[in-house]
């Protein structure tokens, strides 16, 4: 593509008007309304679908709906998914031993949500999860059953999924 | 022969010989779900539905054969016989007997063990409607049922190819199984209180095409598409079928036989599956080990030649009579070859016998009695057999030192026999024992050489056939473990004597000097299939199968 | 009024007629002493084949041309089946003469397997008539005593048994392959064809399978002449047929009939027009498993030829008739549950698509049905149609198809109201 | 303890000396270079504090003038070195054995 | 007695600074060996009163020359020289040194300036034939531009024959 | 030794205030760069270490003295070590020669606001130095070992020779003007009925001068040699805790420093137009000229923070066309005009 | 008691002459096998799998194919069903004629649904596809009898008699 470049006068080619313009631009931005958000005290309204924490679902009978079938293991871009998979007495055959999320690795991509056959996973609209140990960050079975939801679900976010098929 | 033509490719094919063997020959897709290879031709499953030109509806592929028109009516003046796969009213026919077979199908792939190498799953892909058009409850069947006892059968998941019912009538002419009821109704049954139980029970899983038959054993353990395979060969008996061995995470999870008509065809036997369940029992070896009085210390690999060299040098027994070398028909070739080199170098006698362990009988299908798959390999690299189950215990006595490779003669003995090896090997000078775990041979010895496991290494194995085939590592171990053909290079150079490079092929090539059947061969004629070193004795045809 | 023949009905309410005096008494197996003592196989298959006997069973296959199939020669071992197994709903013609005349059908067999040169014949009858079973077995028995069968009948050095087996309640053993399977104690499951049963039927032998009406017109054609059983009827069908009417007529019943009849004159003249004089609303011409017909449809003669010609077919002749108080939806589900009860399960389409199609249809019934329940009919059904290995897949298809198509403003008002419209119209039993 | 003109001029002696040695025995062209310039600066100490100890600021001048000189030649120097460097790979000066280019 | 120490202290610093230069195997602590020189020496005309001598020194050598210098062997890589010890031209050097270190001590005896006579004590500042006091940047201009005047221009064309020689050198081609 | 306490002792004394002003100016610089850029966009910048983020710079230097130090193993050790001090001091030596303000007279002696009062050739001096400060910019990044660092100092060091001669030039013209290489002629002659600041006689020798320092300073828009997007950090990317503080703090004294400069040389000093610090008596008058000094050169580093968030980074070659192309004819042209305008003046 | 019945049933001589008869009569002896079953069934009103396993060993079958075969053939059921099986035809002709009122009525009766047993194991009502006797529809088949066009009043009749 051609551009054509303005012809500049001799006074415009010091560029002077130029950055005087610029240096004036800068300078009025002091005076304007400050947009930052005062962090610990304020905090933002997350927008629906915000995808924070990844957390595991439980089914209306009080087991976690995973049925370990590792899509999200294999769709996890930094590998930050680890289950092993066994047998259970319920009704769908299979469930996961352990379920491992790394924190320290996860993305937030939300893959592992969107691959969920069986809306399992959930991304939760936790931020918060600095810690000062590595191995802290990575979130058992238990613990994202415990920071997951459990039914009855809220309304407007998303209908819990019918039971079985 | 007749000239056919499928979609645009022109065949000559035989006469006689069904659309589908042709097509699949010539690389045309055609799906299918009953037909297999090496059972009976049933046409049932009606996914095979072709246009055939002059047929007022679709024919099956499978049962549908090729004949000759005489030269008059040829079609277009050429063509016997024009078939379409990709026609509109093949592609319609496929498509709604896809969804017939999908109508009560469980969408339970996430969970299905065979999601990943499903041919449903396959073809819905490939033919199927992205959308179903049932809006009723499914027709629900048992799930998780006990079938046998390495199978666990999901009767909703089943399509009714009946692969599994041929299997057990035609192959392993048991017949546990059958149709039971009918209509919408019809499921594969046992008979009540009689179980799938064939030595070759796991072979109607890998024939299922869906997750309906599933291995009790490997059954929700990892997800296929994570396996890691390579070709391997079995080695639970003299026949070495050619197997896949899937493995993940340092851990192999299943064995799979591989078609090989020259061998197998393709089956294999549940005693040779379940060696992934009795590796999870062993003591796997660590590293190499030393004992002085009761006391094990531990080396490493660099440092080992050096102290082989000194210990073996350093004993008393170190005339040639007095050592007792005994190999096993477990040994790759390239292991009995550094086997025989250390022998020479520093026992100045040649090794052997490898002892001929044998159990149960010979059927009639793929099981062997001789429990080791390459005895004959011990006898093309020139190295003795012993009789078939002979007593071990003669072996050492009289010898004041023992090198056992891969053979827990103690272990393996029984009564007085054992009482007898015990107290020969307790009271040499000096046992070496090598072998991938630590057995009860092991605990008597002075030196313990820590080996590959046959999933952890490359070997050339010759089954009773006189095929050789070439194994691959499934899995890097995950000690320290060598193949005995390293160990060998390591302690022949601590030694100053020349050796091959320490690999697989620096040893092959060791090998192909005294195997004359190897000589002229690459590795690459080793596989997939093997290679006929040695004209069979009486060789028994395997039921073939053509590649499924 | 097309008269009423008595030919394969001769017999039929004449007294002690199952008896073998009986039938001897008024002719009875001088044709097969005919053709054993004075005319070869070939001869008799010869004479079969010129009497152009169409099959009975639905297919209407030529017997003789069938016949001549298998391999020749006595040498070779073949086996005749008679098809007993009559199960089609709507057909009942070969009840009555299994029960009131099963020599004429023995001395068919007898026949057969003189101009075949087969062992012996296997007659295979459905479960459901177990007195048919004991008439026949009697027959047979009698007909051994009379020497009729057994070893060098009547001294001819021809051997020929007789096997009666019965079945076990299995509509999908009247399909001939599933019905050899059944008779090697099998699951009743239809075979792929090829090969034909001419080359590999019961037991792996060549077999040829007629039905029981093929086999009694057999010894009216030895007796009298290709050419004069050429005569009756229409020519591309002759001889007579037995029509079974059944349904909403005032007098339903078998009715031996020139082929030729129309349809109209069989429901209106022969059975006596519609039960409690309702207005005739649809027909079906061959057994249930062929496709409908409008009242405005039935002026047409009842043989193949005729029948293609409104777009069904003579099946098995087993007329089915609906007046007005029917609801063709739930006709339709009666016929569907049926299929789909006795599919035999094997082939795919028919398994699945049999099921589903009640499904639907049920679902129209009950009122939870859609307009396009219509259209998804027509498509799974032609999905089946064509695509199984036996024709039970298309059995259930044509009806299927041939309701939509005919009652589609029935179907839609099903779908559109909710509720069936004829729910409160009781059907008339006339009883 | 007083500074005389003395001091200066041994330092400069041994800056002089030392920069000898540098130019004679080291390899490295830039070094070779570096240590003719200190030769240069002793000398210009001694002309510095000649000119003090006479009082007179031409010494001064003379060490400017040798300043001059001394970056005109960094300048060359290092422009040879660099050319030198392009064309041979190394700041040997023992490579530089051919009289061309 | 600061002046003393200062002097020594730098003059220390200088002879390090050249050691340094000379038998440091690393070019690069080398280079810096000479800056440090540089700066030192500088440091000593301040002490001989003419301070502005003095920043001159530290801004052409080693503000300019070194630096120049440093960032060639830098943009060169680290690529280590050391002397060439035990060859026979070393050797000849030493020896070379020495007999020079002897001629100078002898002449500079011979001068009568050493070693460190009273006598050969530094001048007090004075004017020295000019009208501003010694050292002044007065002083020297109106020398160096009466006096001096042709050399300067003279030094000046030379500065500007090695500039275009050193542009020419550098190029890397007439293209 | 007596005779030297009148001198040393308050030479000390001014040591050790004018130490102190520069580090807090430092400090705060830091925290005003922060808080400016905040405000330029739309921020509001530290504001959680004590009121208004006061104590901001107090924890970053807490938060430096903390960390790990770090020597990369690639690194040439000794010169690694000794690079952040090449750095830091000669960036706070030039203070030695700068004059805050006129004198203070207390107790009868008169202390003239400088610490190094006798210095004549202060101009020159500071030149010298800054020309020194280049070394620690060079061994930085040389001895790192890190090809980033090497680059960052390579840039750096041929940036600051390039400019040199700008400023040096610039320098010249105003010292050709003032006859002068003492500060404090300079400012005296910025000051008092007819004298102009030399912002305006030597408007061509300022701009030259201003861009320069700014390039000298490795700020933006001439901080290639941390250009981070290319170089991470340029010449310090490998220095952490301490010893990038030292660089931290050098880089900002050196900003305090070349405000000083341009202040002095440029913008009257500690003078005001139609003020008189006599007026304010010798020791209110001496502190007033000293905070008017120091707010100039708030002034002018608000001026470089300005600049930084108005204009984008040169292109590696065009800041070197602007050096050699545009500034340094510029300010040659500049020296003739003055020198011609000077002989036509006849002033001595 | 399944199992008791089907012990003494394959003990009982006559009845194993009648299967040796039956295997002997058909050219092999699968062929028997129906008809086998049939004999079966009649005697216990059901097929039990012991009896499939005894006969499968009879003949040279795997019982699992016995097995096939019995849950294949309506007529052949493991459980066993009452002493007198009444059998509805519900399909379309029978349907067309009133079979379903038929098929109401007896429910009513006898107070089970299709596919029950009444309590005291007398009858058992099942719907049975078509009958071949759609000119005498409805039709009901009680055990091996064939009522045709029976009417609601005759269904009673029939059912009393066999009280």
């Amino acid at each position: 593509m051609k551009v054509t470049r303005p012809e500049l006068s001799w006074w415009e080619r010091t560029y002077f008007p130029a950055i005087l313009k610029g240096m004036k631009l800068t300078f009025s931005h002091i005076f304007r309304k400050r947009v930052t958000l005062q962090y610990p005290e304020e905090r933002w309204t997350l927008p629906p679908g915000y995808r924070g924490q990844p957390v595991l679902l439980t089914g209306l009978d009080g087991h976690e709906k995973c049925t370990s079938c590792k899509l999200c293991q294999f769709i996890c871009p930094p590998e930050a998914i680890r289950i092993v998979g066994g047998e259970t007495e319920l009704a769908k055959e299979k469930f996961p031993k352990e379920f491992d999320i790394d924190m320290g690795l996860c993305i937030f991509c939300g893959y592992c949500q969107e691959v969920c056959p069986v809306e399992a996973i959930w991304l939760k609209d936790a931020y918060e999860l600095a810690d000062y140990d590595r191995t802290n960050l990575i979130f058992d079975k238990e613990k994202l059953l415990a920071i997951g939801r459990k039914p009855p679900y809220l309304p407007g976010r998303e209908k819990p999924l019918e039971e079985g098929r | 022969m007749p000239l056919i033509r499928i979609d645009d490719q022109e065949i000559e094919a035989p006469q006689g010989e069904t659309i589908l063997r042709v097509a699949l020959k010539h690389g045309i897709t055609i799906p299918y779900y009953c037909y297999h290879p090496a059972l009976s031709i049933v046409g049932q499953c009606r996914m095979c539905l072709v246009e055939v030109k002059g047929a007022p509806k679709p024919l099956t592929a499978c049962s549908t054969t090729i004949g000759a028109l005489p030269p008059d009516k040829k079609i277009e003046g050429k063509y016997d016989m024009v078939v379409s796969t990709k026609s509109e009213t093949a592609r319609k026919a496929q498509r709604g007997v896809l969804e017939f077979l999908l109508l009560n199908h469980p969408l339970d792939c996430p969970i299905c063990d065979q999601a990943g190498e499903c041919q449903l799953q396959e073809y819905s892909y490939t033919f199927g409607d992205p959308a179903s058009r049932l809006e009723f409850e499914k027709v629900h069947a048992p799930k998780r049922v006990d079938i046998g006892p390495h199978v666990v059968f999901d009767v909703e998941r089943c399509i009714k190819c009946t692969r599994c019912i041929r299997f057990c009538q035609e192959i392993s002419k048991t017949g546990e199984l059958t149709l039971s009821e009918r209509g919408v109704h019809t499921r594969v049954d046992t008979f009540p209180g009689r179980k799938l139980d064939n030595p070759y029970s796991v072979c109607t899983v890998d024939i299922c095409p869906v997750g309906a038959l599933t291995s009790r054993e490997f059954r929700f353990k990892e997800r296929v598409w994570f396996l890691k395979s390579v070709n391997s060969v079995c080695q639970e008996c003299a026949r070495g079928c050619s197997v896949r061995v899937d493995a993940y995470k340092g851990e192999v999870l299943r064995l799979v036989p591989r078609d090989n008509p020259q061998v197998n065809g393709p089956w294999m036997c549940d005693y040779g599956r379940l060696i992934t369940e009795r590796m999870k029992g062993l003591d796997l070896a660590g590293r190499p080990l030393l004992r002085s009085g009761s006391a094990w210390q531990g080396y490493e690999w660099k440092d080992f030649g050096a102290a082989l060299v000194e210990r073996v040098g350093g004993s008393p027994a170190s005339k040639s009579e007095s050592w007792a070398v005994v190999l096993s028909g477990r040994l790759s070739l390239e292991e009995m070859a550094g086997a025989q080199a250390v022998s020479q170098a520093f026992f100045k006698r040649s090794a052997g016998p490898v002892p001929d362990v044998a159990w149960g009988e010979d059927d009639e299908l793929l099981i062997r009695k001789e429990r080791r798959p390459n005895l004959m390999g011990a006898r093309l690299m020139g190295i003795p057999v012993g009789e078939q189950n002979a007593p071990l215990s003669g072996l050492f006595a009289g010898k004041k030192a023992a090198l056992i490779l891969r053979e827990d003669v103690v272990g393996d003995a029984q009564g007085a026999e054992k009482a007898a090896i015990q107290k020969a090997l307790g009271a040499m000078d000096l046992v070496i024992v090598a072998d991938s775990s630590f057995t009860e041979t092991a605990r008597l010895a002075h030196v313990f050489i820590p080996l590959a496991g046959w999933h952890e290494m490359e070997g050339v194995y010759v089954n009773f056939l006189g095929v050789a085939q070439k194994t691959a590592r499934a899995v890097v171990p995950p000690r320290d473990r060598r193949p005995f053909h390293e160990v060998a290079s390591l302690w022949l150079t601590a030694a100053g004597h020349d050796a091959p490079e320490p690999t697989f092929l620096g040893w092959h090539a060791r090998v192909k000097e005294s195997v004359p059947g190897l000589a002229e061969t690459s590795i690459k004629e080793l596989l997939p299939h093997g290679l006929q070193v040695l004209d069979a004795p009486a060789k028994k045809k395997v039921k073939k199968g053509e590649g499924a | 009024m097309t008269e009423v023949l008595k030919l394969l009905t001769r017999n039929v309410g004449k007294p002690n007629s199952t008896h073998v005096d009986a039938y001897m008494g008024s002719g009875g197996y001088e044709p097969l002493m005919t053709v054993l003592h004075k005319w070869t196989p070939e001869q008799t298959l010869n004479e079969v084949k010129g009497a152009n006997l169409k099959g009975r069973g639905g297919a209407g296959f030529p017997a003789g041309l069938k016949w001549s199939f298998l391999p020749r020669g006595k040498e070779v071992l073949k086996y005749l089946v008679c098809n007993a197994d009559e199960s089609e709903p709507g057909t009942f013609k070969d009840r009555l003469l299994i029960e009131n005349d099963p020599h004429s059908i023995l001395e068919g067999i007898i026949i057969a397997g003189w101009a075949t040169q087969a062992a012996g014949c296997f007659f295979y009858i459905r479960g459901e008539m177990p007195a048919g079973a004991r008439i026949f077995q009697k027959a047979v028995d009698q007909a051994y005593a009379k020497g009729f069968l057994g070893k060098n009948i009547l001294g001819s050095g021809f051997n020929f048994d007789v096997w009666v087996s019965r079945g076990a309640g299995a509509y999908i053993c009247g399909e001939e392959t599933a019905l050899m399977d059944s008779l090697e104690g099998k699951r009743g499951q239809p075979r792929l064809k090829p090969p034909f049963p001419a080359g590999y039927g019961v037991y792996g032998v060549p077999t040829n399978i007629n039905n029981v009406e093929s086999y009694a017109n057999v010894p009216l054609i030895i007796k009298n002449g290709a050419s004069w059983y050429t005569a009756i009827g229409s020519s591309s069908a002759p001889g007579t047929r037995l029509f079974g009417i059944s349904g909403h007529v005032k007098r339903p019943g078998v009715f031996e009939l020139p082929s030729g009849v129309t349809l109209r004159e069989l429901i209106y003249e022969h059975a006596g027009g519609i039960l409690g004089d309702r207005p005739l609303k649809a027909v079906i011409p061959g057994g249930s498993s062929v496709p409908v017909l409008r009242a405005d449809q039935i002026d047409v003669t009842m043989d193949p030829d005729g029948l293609k010609a409104v777009g069904t077919m003579l099946g098995s002749a087993g007329v089915i008739v609906m007046n007005d108080s029917v609801c063709m939806v739930k006709a339709l589900l009666n016929l569907m549950e049926f299929y789909a009860h006795e599919s035999c399960g094997q082939c795919t389409p028919c398994r699945e698509g049999t099921h589903w199609l009640e499904l639907i249809v049920r679902r129209l019934e009950e009122g939870g049905g859609r307009p396009s329940d219509c259209d998804l009919i027509l498509d799974v059904a032609g999905n089946i149609m064509g695509r199984t290995i036996c024709p039970l897949g298309d059995a259930a298809a044509m009806p299927a198809i041939s309701f939509v198509q005919q009652f589609r403003q029935e179907f839609e008002a099903h779908a559109r109201e909710g509720r069936c419209p004829m729910r409160d119209v009781r059907m008339t039993a006339a009883i | 303890m007083t500074i005389t003109l003395g001091h200066y001029l041994i330092l400069a002696v041994f800056l002089f000396t030392v920069g000898v040695i540098g130019a004679l025995t080291r390899k490295s062209a830039i070094i070779v270079f570096l240590s003719i310039e200190l030769m240069l600066n002793a000398a210009n100490v001694v002309f510095m504090a000649m000119g003090r100890y006479f009082g007179q600021l031409d010494g001064a001048v003379f060490v400017l003038f040798i300043l001059a000189v001394s970056a005109a030649e960094a300048a060359v120097g290092v422009a040879i070195v660099v050319a030198f460097i392009r064309r041979r790979g190394t700041t040997d000066i023992d490579a530089a054995n051919l009289m061309k280019w | 007695m600061m002046a003393a120490v200062v002097f020594f202290a730098v003059a220390f610093l200088a002879f390090l600074g050249a050691l340094a230069l000379v038998f440091h195997r690393h070019p690069m602590v080398a280079g810096l060996g000479m800056a440090l020189s540089t700066l030192s020496i500088g440091v000593l005309y301040v002490l001989l009163r003419v301070p502005f001598l003095g920043l001159f020194q530290a801004i052409i050598y080693a503000g300019a020359v070194m630096v120049i210098v440093l960032y060639i062997v830098m943009a060169l890589g680290r690529e280590e020289t050391g002397p060439r010890v035990g060859s026979v031209q070393t050797g000849l050097t030493y020896v070379a040194a020495a007999l020079l270190l002897l001629q100078f001590y002898w002449a500079i005896v011979r001068s009568g300036a050493g070693p460190f006579p009273e006598g050969s004590a530094l001048a007090p500042v004075t004017s020295g034939g000019t009208s501003y006091p010694f050292g002044t940047i007065q002083a020297f201009g109106s020398l160096l531009v009466s006096h001096y005047s042709v050399p300067f221009e003279v030094a000046s064309l030379l500065l500007v024959g090695a500039m275009v020689g050193a542009v020419i050198l550098s190029r890397r081609s007439w293209s | 030794m007596n005779a030297y306490w009148p001198i040393v002792v308050p030479a000390l004394i001014k040591i050790v205030v004018i130490l102190g002003i520069v580090l807090t100016g430092v400090a705060y610089t830091t925290l005003a760069e922060r808080k400016v850029s905040a405000w330029m966009q739309d921020r509001r910048g530290p504001n959680r270490v004590g009121p208004f983020g006061l104590l901001q710079p107090v924890a970053d230097g807490m938060k430096f003295f903390f960390k790990e130090d770090i020597t990369p193993r690639e690194a040439y050790r000794p010169l690694y070590l000794l690079a952040p001090f090449l750095t830091l001091f000669p960036a706070l030596i030039t203070f030695a020669v700068i004059p805050f303000g006129t004198q203070i007279s207390v107790g009868g002696q008169t202390y003239p606001l400088i610490i190094a009062p006798g210095m004549d050739v202060g101009v020159i001096f500071l030149l010298a130095v800054s020309s020194i400060g280049v070394y620690g910019i060079l061994l930085a990044g040389w001895s790192s070992g890190n090809k980033y660092s090497l680059m960052g100092g390579l840039r750096s060091a041929s940036q600051v020779i390039s400019y040199e001669l700008g400023i040096a030039l610039a320098v010249m013209s105003v010292v050709l003007w003032t006859g002068s290489f003492d500060f404090r002629r300079i400012v005296d002659d910025q000051a008092g009925w007819g004298h102009f600041w030399f912002v305006g006689p030597q408007f061509l020798a300022f701009i030259v001068f201003t861009v320069a320092v700014f390039a000298e300073t490795n700020r933006l828009p001439f901080d290639l040699p941390e250009g981070e997007s290319e170089l991470v950090a340029g010449y310090h990317t490998e220095y952490s805790g301490l010893r990038f503080a030292m660089f931290f703090m050098g880089e900002y004294a050196n900003m305090i420093t070349a405000s000083a400069f341009v202040v002095l040389l440029f913008l009257g000093g500690w003078n005001l137009p139609f003020v008189n610090y006599a007026w304010f008596g010798p020791l209110w008058g001496g502190l007033l000229s000293a905070v008017v000094f120091f707010a100039k050169v708030a002034v002018l580093l608000f001026v470089f923070i300005w600049v930084r968030w108005t204009l984008p980074r040169f292109r590696y070659d065009q800041l070197m066309s602007l050096g050699w192309k545009r500034l340094f004819p510029l300010a040659l042209l500049n020296l003739v005009l003055i020198s011609t305008l000077l002989v036509l003046r006849g002033r001595p | 008691m399944s199992e008791q019945d089907v012990a003494e049933l394959i003990k009982n001589p006559e009845f194993l002459a009648k299967v040796d008869r039956l295997v002997k009569s058909y050219p092999r002896p699968q062929t028997a096998l129906i008809p086998i079953l049939h004999l079966c069934q009649a005697e216990l009103r059901h097929v039990p799998v012991e009896f499939q396993a005894f006969i499968a060993e009879r003949l040279g079958l795997t019982p699992a194919h016995v097995r096939g075969v019995v849950t294949f053939y309506e007529m052949f059921s493991e459980e066993p069903h009452g002493r007198y099986l009444l059998q509805v035809c519900k399909t379309l002709p029978c349907m067309l004629r009133g079979s379903e009122a038929l098929l109401e009525h007896l429910q009513n009766k006898l107070g089970i649904r299709p596919g029950g047993t009444t309590q005291d194991g007398r009858f058992s009502l099942i719907t049975v596809e078509c009958l071949a006797c759609c000119d005498g529809g409805p039709s009901l088949m009680v055990n091996e009898a064939l009522h045709k066009s029976v009417t609601l009043a005759d269904a009673d009749r029939i059912l009393s008699e066999l009280e």
